[in-house]
Order: structure tokens, then C-alpha cells, then sequence
């Protein structure tokens, strides 16, 4: 276990790694994408209430799911670049915050989208929808701060500090907002609840989840892959594979 | 398939602006998100290929080792 | 007594190495003046020496006392008077009653402007406050950056004659200046253009 | 020469701390009455950006006094640590022989005194000018209270995050406006709650919890932060 | 030596302040992000604060955005030359051989284009999640297009007078509120009748009239405040 | 030429009287330089005669060209860089191609530098970019406030330089320091503890 964690830590071994997982996380990526977005889009029947506006679902949930579980990735690696100074972990962390904001603002546009021909609004201020928009804050402050330093060191630094922060919060958060919209009590809205998805619906998207979380591993992958080649570029071992030695 | 035609697959009764909209609005920034760092990656390469060329001049070209 | 010990002391600044392997240690009665040209990284070194960079600093730096660090921003708040300044310094080593400070004020030539607002100060009366410090600490190991800034040639001479009688009573100076250096025999020169990178 | 050990015990330092910032902040009584007045004059904006509709003010009341409490907060907040940063304050208290932490807390504590503490006291003035029912001004006092001090933490992490960035003021707002949501939640709701008859109780308790646990938690966050913010 | 003349015309001197105050605007681009975004997450705070009720939401909306964005215009105002002057900019400006009013009002123009005008822009975006009818959008996106001009001048007039004044931020607030309350309730009428159908042409157009006042009358002003700043 | 005339100047600052009755004229071709104690005046008067102090100014200033002011603070802005901070000074006065400014940087040792933030410059280095000013205005009257300030002596000897060239070409100088006079006959030292009020 500790043996793989060093490893994980040494940027010439993990160099090689990633570069191995990208080259094949690439294509089976984009192949679960392209296979998901046509089952949904194309194959799977609409949804008896809300008619073909449904298809929206195969982008809308992975997006939001992979979102929500990017920010414990980033704050999980931000801890442990906080307590232990692994670098590699600084490094997923900053790699891990552009692509969770991307998510969820992608989470926050199909919402507003489908809510259009749904609700007849673009925007309601349901518990979820405002959490998400939180979390759009919390992952935009965390690149906001990494770019505003100018030392990237520091920046790490303070990134982690800050979304540490954000991660002790983030429980405290969700649970308020939850009691505040159960609170207010709006009679007019009800998102789809708990309603039995036929498998026919649940296949594909079962399939664009899995589609996302590879996307999201392939992205910080490449992410982390660009900050280490300029980071290390003045370091031998970098400088052999380069060279070609 | 379920739609029968190319222009129902467009109009999804009605539907298809959104549906396809929030397609389109995935798959842009989403394909950006790749390719950004893609690009990153290969200018760094290829400046540090540069380098090692001015260091080693002798050293000849090899596989594309950044990856991508 | 060493004070201050530097082993193989790198500095990065923005992705760019300054200095390698600088070494030297600092004992009780040594005057050190770190000498360079412009952008050497003599202020980087003395932060570094003082603790207060830490992020691209390779090597080890022990300090086996105190420290005094004065930079070149003076830790003043411009809308308070001197003496409230120096009585609630934020570094906590001024322990002095009113009369001690007022006194050292005095010895600044700052009597009469002991109650004005530090803002409404000449540029070297403002350092000459910060500098009245050096009468109130107690730290043995006093890292200065460009003292003598400012001031003018009575000021220089009240400064030297302090540093002395600091070394003198077993502390130790490290500062840097970019005017010959002052204390002939007694001092050292760490030149850093021998350690670029 | 003397020993070579902190002089002062770490309450003393902790004092010291807190007199030198009180002082400076009483330097200009102005800088004092400064956000009160901020808060008052943000309330006035809003009947006259709203209509003067006595019922609807009444109640949307708890929700504005708090949101702009929150304002006022995050704008004292953005100046917390920069003086302190530009005029090399900030390096002399890193390289005080006491935990950061401990000399941080005693500015936020001055700090927190003469904004937030008497915001809160002052607020049934401004609850009254909006129509606020008076049922609801001790626990709109109660929450304010406690959630001012929340909102002060919270802010001096973000403070001492942003002080070394240029132009840090509004990325500073970016940073902690999401951390002060449940604030905001509980404080509103602690408030509506008295208004309506309900139990307020059970939400200033979440208040003070949320205060306690930010007063022992965020001082090591404020001090980690600063300290990177001053090796930048 | 060359000879003693302004070797710029007038139109070239503002244009060459113009250009250095975009360009060090765009140096980070996220400092021409942050007033929206804090604009944003205000916007996003009284839903929290107000209760998620849309149909009180959609009454509102046009006074809490007009208010939101007097504040923001406030926030970024407080910093119109606070570093020119703490950096000896502002000295140079003042021995400039062109009228101090020029330079200022090409400094000015830049900070408009990237906070009022950009926030007036996106405001439809922000407008929508409020739920403000659709019948308001452009009279909002007008209606902010000429109160943040106002605003931003004024909000200069009064960053020129505090500048030299330590922690001169919130004395700011209080300088310009008063005087930004006109351009707030004709802001906020204008959207309100163009929601119920009524006419806010006629707001506008005074909205307008203030903004064409302005641009004539505050540089003026603008200059002989920074002089009377630099000489304290 | 006479290109500044002070005629009875009396300065005031914070209702006190601190100079009275300096009178001097200063000529194409002089170098004038302040002397004086800490707190004297000599920031003061140099303001005045810019024309930037007005309030608690007495007498008759009158400047009869135009006038290249350099104050403790140096009008950079960090986030930009040197070229950009040169091509657009605020003052107006800089109205030199990329080329002419690359040169001037490269003058004052900054090659290298020109792009970076001045921000991550050293002391001495932000220094330089605002003396290469000096290499680009046209102005004829130079008021320098302590301009050896941070500089190495490489940096202080190309000011000298720098100075008598612009004065041999009918410019004049009037500039304060602490450091003994620099100029030897060039100069002319206005000593202001004589005017003391
Ligand atoms: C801007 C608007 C919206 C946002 C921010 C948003 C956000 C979210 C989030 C965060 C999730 C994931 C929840 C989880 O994993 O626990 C989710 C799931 C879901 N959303 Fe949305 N949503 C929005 C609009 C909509 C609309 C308009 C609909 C349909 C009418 C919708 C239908 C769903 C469904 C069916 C799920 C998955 C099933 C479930 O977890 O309940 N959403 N949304
Ligand atoms: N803002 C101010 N308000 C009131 N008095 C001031 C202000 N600034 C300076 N003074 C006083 O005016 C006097 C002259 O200040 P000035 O800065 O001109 O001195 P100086 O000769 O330049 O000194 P130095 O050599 O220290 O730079 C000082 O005694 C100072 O106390
Ligand atoms: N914040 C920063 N970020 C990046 N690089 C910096 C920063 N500050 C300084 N540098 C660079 O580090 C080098 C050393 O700076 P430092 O301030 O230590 O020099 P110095 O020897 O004190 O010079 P001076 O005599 O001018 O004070 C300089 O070349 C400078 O360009
Ligand atoms: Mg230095
Ligand atoms: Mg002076």
C-alpha cells in the first residue's frame, strides 16, 4: 500500500503511468460518449411525461454526479498535500478544479435548459439546484485564487488551504440549504422524484456516467501531465525522454 | 433509432432546440477541456525537445513520448 | 556561539534559481554585510535567513536565537503616533515602559514628535522610528534590509555606532547595503555574486 | 544580553495584540462609525429600490438586514490583513516567538468589536426603519451576534488568503460568500422564525455552534494562509 | 533638446491613458471577471435570504438588481485610484501637461467598459434567474447601460476625494450613496414599468439625460478632488 | 535660460512653519542638490517647486519648462511590465517607440526584464525602470527625490553619468540626497538648514 502511494508520488514513475492510462482512458473515453450520447439521443424511447426533453438526462445527471464527486477528489488531495507535502497531490488538486467547474457549470446550463420546456422557467431556486450553484462558487474561487498568484507554489498552497476549508463547510452547506427550501415550502414545483426509470432510459445512462468519470480521470490525467512536463523540464529524467535517450 | 426521420430527429417535438442546445453546450466546453491541456502539453514538449536538441545536437528524434 | 547557521543554501524566485550552495554561519560579535549588485537576491537571502520564505529554499538554515528582522517596509502604522507604534510592536519583543521608549526616541532625535501620527513623518524620521527598535529588542541576531535607507549622515553614524555596541554586548549583524561598508575590520563580506546560479 | 525567551506569556501577547489593533482602529472614530453607516445607508437603498410597500418590506425585512450585514462584513473583511501586509506588520508577527494563530485571533477579536458587535447592537434601529415586527429584534440581535462572528472568521480566512494578490477585494467576496451561505441560512430563518411565533431557539444554537466551531478551527487556516501569503 | 511643447495632441494623450489603464485591467483577467461574478453571487444571496418563493422573487427582482448593482459599482469604485495614488501614478498624471480632466476621464471610460457596461450586459442572464419577466430584459440592459456610466462617474468623484485617506473605502460609501439615488429609483421604475407595460421610455431618457450630465460636469470635479488629494 | 525661479518660498506643513524665505534660481546647465538634516523639508520644497504642493506653499514658484518628476514613490505599476509601465507613463512625457524603450531598459541593466511583472523585481531593479525614464522624456528640468536610493554602484555611477550628460545638453537638475556631493564644482548645494523657520 505505502509502497504504491511513493510511487504514485515520484513524478518520473507517475509520468510514465498516466502516460500509459491516457492512451488508452482517450479512446474508450470518447468511444463511451459517442455510444452513450447516440443510445440516448437517437435509441432510447421518451419519457411518457416530459416527451423527448428527457434526452437531456444523459448529460445533465452524469455531469452533475461527476461534479459533485470531483470536489471530495480535490479537497481529498488537497488535504494530503496540506499535511504529508506530496507534490503530486497539489498537483491533482489544481488539475482536478478547472474540470469540476467545467462540470458543473455543463450540470448547470443542461438544468436551466431543460427547465425551460419542463417547468416554463429557466430557473427555480430548488435545494439542489442552489447546492450545485454553490458548488459552481466553491470550485470557480479555488481556480480564481490558483491563477490570481503569481507564485504557483504558493498558489498551490493556498489552494489547498482554501479548499479544506471549503470541504469542512461543504456538509454544513448542503444541509442548510436542504432546510431552508424544506422550510419555505413552494407549492408549485416538484422535481421528478424517485420515479421507477425503465431500463431502457437507465442503460444509457448508467453508460454516459461511467462515460463522465472517465472523462473527468482523463482530463486531470492530461491536466496533471502539462503541469509536470513544465514544472520538471529542467530535471534529467525528464530531459532523457525528451531527448530520447 | 427511434425517430423515423432526419427532420423528427431534429424537431423531437418540439423539444429538439433544448435537447440539442444542451448538447451542443456540453460537448463544446467539454471537448475544450481536452484539448487544452493536450495542447499544453505538446508546446512543452516540444520545447523541451528544442532544448535537448541545442544541448545534444547529435541525439536523434524519437517516438512522441508526451503522450498524447 | 553560532547563532545562525546556513548549509548549501539554494533560493528560487519565480522559476528562476538565484543562488546555490551558500554557506556561512553567523557566530556572537560578527558583522555580516551581504554584498551584490541589484537583483543578486539579497533580500531573498535574508528573508530566507530569518524564516520568512520558505517556498524555493533548498538547504538548511538553523537560528539558535532571536530574531530581529527589519525589511524595507518598516511594520509602521502610518495613523498611529511613534510611541504607540513601538509600545504594541507586532512582533511582540518591545517590552518597554513609556519612558524607556520615549527615551529611545530621544536617542533617534525624535523627541517633540513622539505623538504625531507616524504618517505625517519625513521618509527618514519614519525609518528612524522602525530603528528605534533596535534599542527596545532584545533579540541577539539583528537581520537588517539596507538600514542605512534614508537616512541621513548623523542617523548613519547613530546606527553604526548601535550595531557596535550590539556586537560588542555578544549579539550579531547581518545586514545589506549597497554603501561601502562601514565597519572596517570588524565586518565581513558575504559577496553574492560568487554563489549565482 | 538577556535570556533569549519569549518575554511575555502568550496571554500577554494575545493582549497586546488586541490593544495595538483596538488602538488603531480608535486612531479615526470614523473608521468606527463607517460600517454602521454602511449598513444603515444599504437599508434605506432598499425601500426606495423596492416601493415603500410597508407589508412586503415587513417581510422580506429579515432577509435584507442579514444579506447586508453579510455586505458589510465581506467589505470590512477585504481591508482585514492589508495594511498589516503592505506596511510589513505581517512578517514581524510571523516572526513573533508566539502561534500565529494566537496573534491573529486577537486582531479578528479587535476587529470583530467594532464591526460586527455593533452592528448587531445597533440593528433594531435599522430592523424598525424596514417594518421588522418587534417580536423579532432580540433574536435578530441574538443572530447577528453570533453570526457576525462567523462572518468575521470566515472573511479573515479569506483576508489572509487574498492579501498578497493585487486587486484581491472582490476575489476575496468569490472566496467566502459560498463558506458564508448557512450563516446567512440560519440567521434568516432565526429571524423569520420569532417573527411568525415559531422556535427560533433551535437555529441560534446552530448559530453559536457554527461560531464555536469556526473560532476553533479558522485561526489555523488564517495563519497557514498567511504565511503562504507572505512567501509569494 | 528638443522643444518645450506637449508632444501629444489631447486626443493622443487620452487615448494613451485610455490604452494603459485597459492594459493593466487586462493584465488578469479575472479582475474584469470578479465585478461580475460578485455581481453574481449577490444576486444569488437573497433567494437565500428572501425565501425561493418565484412569484415574490419576480416582484423584486428589478430593485434587487438595481441595488446589487449600485453596490458593485460601489466595491469597484472605492479602488478607482486608490493604487494610482499610492504608487506616485497620480502625481505624474497631475504634472502631466494635459488637463488632469482628460487623462482622468480616459481612466474612467476604461474602468466603465469593464464593469458597468460588461454587467449590463450579462444582467439579462442574472435577470432570468430572479425570474423578472421577459418584457423587462431590455429596458434593464438600457437602463444599467446609462445608471452604471452615472454611477461609475460619481463613484470617481468620490474615490478622488477620499483617496488620501487611510481606509477612505467606507467614508466612499457614504460620500456617494446619497448622491446615487436618483439613478436608482429612475433605474428601478424604468424596469418596473417596462414589466407591467407601462412606459419606460420617459425613464430612460431622464436615466440618459443623468448619464450626459455626468460625463459633462464630474471630470471637472474629478480633477480638482485628485489635486486637492495630493495635496494633503 | 532660467528655468525655475523660487522667489521667498516659505513652506507650512501641518501648521508648522518649516522653511521660510528660500529664494534661488535654477539655470540650464546646473545641478542643484538639496542637503539638509532628516526632516528638514527638502521632500517638501521639492513638491512645491514641482508644483505639486500648493496648500502651505508661500511665495512665488515659477517653472518655466517642463518638468521631469521622480518622488520616493516610483508611479510603476507591479502588475504590468517594464515596457508596458514605460509605454504608457502617466505622465505623458515617455513618447518613445517599443525599440527606444527596449534600448532604455537595456541601458539601465534590465535586458532580460523587460516583460516580466515589475512586481517581481528587486528593489534596486523597480528603481531602474523608473530612472530609465530619464533616457526617454524631453524635459528639460529634472527634480530627482533621493534617485540613489536602492541602487547599486554600478547604478548610482550611470546616474552621475546620466545627470551631467542631460545637464551638458542644457538641462538642469535639482535632486536631494544623503550621500556626500556627487558632482564635485558641477554642483550647487542649496543647504537648507539655513532657512529653517
Ligand atoms: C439549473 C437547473 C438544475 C440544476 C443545477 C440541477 C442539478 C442537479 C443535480 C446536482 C443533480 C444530481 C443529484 C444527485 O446526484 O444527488 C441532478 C439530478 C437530476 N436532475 Fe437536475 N438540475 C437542474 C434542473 C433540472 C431539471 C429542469 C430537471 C427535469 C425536469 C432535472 C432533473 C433531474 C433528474 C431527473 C435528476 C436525476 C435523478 C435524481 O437524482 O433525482 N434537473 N440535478
Ligand atoms: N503629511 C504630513 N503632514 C504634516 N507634516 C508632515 C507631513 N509630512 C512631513 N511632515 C513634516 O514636515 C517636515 C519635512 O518633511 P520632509 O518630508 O519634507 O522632510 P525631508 O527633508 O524630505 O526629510 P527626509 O530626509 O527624511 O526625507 C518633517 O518634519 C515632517 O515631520
Ligand atoms: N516577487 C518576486 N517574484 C519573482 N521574482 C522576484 C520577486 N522578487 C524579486 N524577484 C527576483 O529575484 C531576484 C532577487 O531579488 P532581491 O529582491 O532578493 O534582490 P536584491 O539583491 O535584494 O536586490 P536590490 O539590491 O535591488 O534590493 C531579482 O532578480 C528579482 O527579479
Ligand atoms: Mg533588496
Ligand atoms: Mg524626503
Amino acid at each position: 500500500m505505502w509502497t504504491i502511494i511513493h510511487k504514485m508520488g515520484s513524478p518520473p514513475w507517475f509520468f510514465r503511468f498516466s502516460g500509459t492510462l491516457v492512451r488508452w482512458l482517450l479512446p474508450i473515453t470518447i468511444a463511451l460518449l459517442l455510444v452513450g450520447a447516440v443510445w440516448g439521443l437517437l435509441v432510447a424511447p421518451p419519457d411518457f411525461r416530459q416527451g423527448n426533453s428527457y434526452r437531456i438526462i444523459y448529460i445533465h445527471v452524469p455531469a452533475a454526479v461527476v461534479a459533485l464527486a470531483g470536489y471530495y477528489v480535490m479537497a481529498l488531495a488537497g488535504a494530503v498535500s496540506l499535511i504529508w507535502r506530496i507534490k503530486m497531490a497539489d498537483i491533482t488538486m489544481r488539475a482536478a478544479a478547472p474540470v469540476g467547474a467545467v462540470l458543473t457549470a455543463i450540470a448547470l446550463v443542461t438544468g436551466a435548459i431543460w427547465g425551460k420546456p419542463t417547468w416554463g422557467a429557466w430557473w427555480v431556486w430548488d435545494a439542489r439546484i442552489t447546492s450545485m450553484l454553490i458548488l459552481f462558487f466553491l470550485y470557480l474561487g479555488v481556480v480564481a485564487l490558483f491563477e490570481a498568484y503569481e507564485n504557483k507554489t504558493a498558489a498551490a498552497r493556498a489552494c489547498a488551504v482554501l479548499s479544506l476549508v471549503g470541504t469542512v463547510n461543504i456538509p454544513i452547506i448542503y444541509k442548510s440549504v436542504d432546510w431552508w427550501y424544506s422550510l419555505h415550502q413552494p407549492a408549485s414545483l416538484k422535481l421528478t422524484g424517485e420515479s421507477a426509470i425503465d431500463s431502457s432510459m437507465l442503460y444509457p445512462l448508467l453508460l454516459m456516467i461511467l462515460a463522465f468519470y472517465c472523462l473527468f480521470a482523463l482530463t486531470v490525467l492530461l491536466n496533471m501531465r502539462a503541469e509536470l512536463v513544465w514544472a520538471h523540464r529542467e530535471s534529467s529524467w525528464l530531459k532523457q525522454l525528451a531527448g530520447g535517450a | 433509432m427511434y425517430f423515423e426521420s432526419l427532420s423528427a430527429m431534429w424537431h423531437m417535438d418540439g423539444h429538439g432546440i433544448y435537447v440539442w442546445l444542451a448538447y451542443a453546450l456540453t460537448a463544446i466546453p467539454l471537448a475544450l477541456t481536452v484539448w487544452l491541456p493536450i495542447k499544453r502539453i505538446r508546446q512543452h514538449w516540444r520545447w523541451l525537445e528544442a532544448e535537448q536538441r541545442r544541448v545534444a545536437p547529435a541525439a536523434s528524434r524519437t517516438v512522441n513520448e508526451a503522450g498524447v | 556561539m553560532t547563532l545562525l547557521q546556513a548549509s548549501q543554501v539554494g533560493i528560487e524566485r519565480g522559476d528562476r534559481q538565484l543562488l546555490i550552495e551558500v554557506s556561512f554561519s553567523v557566530r556572537g560579535g560578527e558583522i555580516w554585510q551581504l554584498v551584490g549588485a541589484n537583483g543578486v537576491g539579497k533580500t531573498s537571502l535574508l528573508r530566507a535567513l530569518a524564516g520568512l520564505a520558505r517556498l524555493g529554499v533548498a538547504g538548511d538554515i538553523q537560528r539558535h536565537a532571536s530574531v530581529l528582522y527589519l525589511g524595507h517596509a518598516s511594520a509602521l502604522k502610518l495613523s498611529l503616533s511613534a510611541l504607540d507604534n513601538l509600545r504594541c510592536h507586532p512582533a511582540c519583543d518591545v517590552t518597554a515602559s513609556q519612558e524607556r521608549i520615549a527615551s529611545a526616541l530621544e536617542k533617534v532625535s525624535l523627541a517633540g514628535y513622539e505623538d504625531r501620527p507616524v504618517g505625517a513623518l519625513s521618509a527618514g524620521q519614519q525609518r528612524r522610528v522602525a530603528l528605534a527598535r533596535l534599542l527596545l529588542s532584545e533579540a541577539p541576531l539583528w537581520l537588517l534590509d539596507e538600514p542605512f535607507t534614508a537616512l541621513d549622515a548623523a542617523g548613519c553614524d547613530w546606527l553604526e555606532a548601535r550595531i557596535r555596541e550590539h556586537v560588542e554586548a555578544g549579539g550579531a549583524t547581518v545586514f545589506t547595503s549597497h554603501q561601502p561598508s562601514r565597519f572596517g575590520a570588524l565586518q565581513q563580506d558575504l559577496d553574492l555574486t560568487q554563489y549565482v546560479a | 544580553m538577556l535570556p533569549d525567551s519569549p518575554l511575555l506569556s502568550l496571554h500577554a501577547a494575545f493582549t497586546r495584540q488586541f490593544v495595538r489593533h483596538m488602538r488603531s482602529l480608535m486612531a479615526s472614530p470614523a473608521d468606527v462609525a463607517n460600517p454602521l453607516l454602511f449598513f444603515f445607508m444599504v437599508v434605506t437603498l432598499f425601500p426606495l429600490g423596492l416601493g415603500p410597500d410597508p407589508d412586503r418590506l415587513a417581510t422580506i425585512a429579515p432577509g435584507i438586514l442579514w444579506v447586508v450585514a453579510l455586505l458589510a462584513s465581506l467589505m470590512v473583511s477585504a481591508k482585514l490583513f492589508a495594511s498589516d501586509f503592505e506596511d510589513g506588520s505581517l512578517e514581524q508577527l510571523a516572526l513573533a516567538p508566539y502561534p500565529l494563530a494566537v496573534l491573529v485571533l486577537a486582531e479578528v477579536a479587535a476587529h470583530w468589536l467594532t464591526t460586527g458587535f455593533l452592528l448587531a447592537l445597533v440593528s433594531p434601529l435599522f430592523a424598525i426603519m424596514l417594518g421588522l415586527p418587534e417580536q423579532g429584534l432580540s433574536t435578530l440581535v441574538a443572530s447577528l451576534l453570533f453570526g457576525t462572528l462567523c462572518l468575521t472568521l470566515i472573511g479573515a480566512v479569506g483576508s489572509a488568503l487574498t492579501v498578497s494578490i493585487r486587486r484581491g477585494g472582490l476575489l476575496l467576496s468569490l472566496l467566502i460568500i459560498p463558506l458564508n451561505v448557512p450563516v446567512l441560512i440560519f440567521g434568516t430563518t432565526a429571524v423569520t422564525e420569532a417573527v411568525i411565533g415559531g422556535n427560533p431557539e433551535s437555529w441560534l444554537a446552530l448559530l453559536a455552534g457554527l461560531a464555536l466551531g469556526s473560532l476553533a478551527l479558522t485561526p489555523l487556516a488564517i495563519g497557514a494562509a498567511l504565511r503562504v501569503s507572505l512567501d509569494s
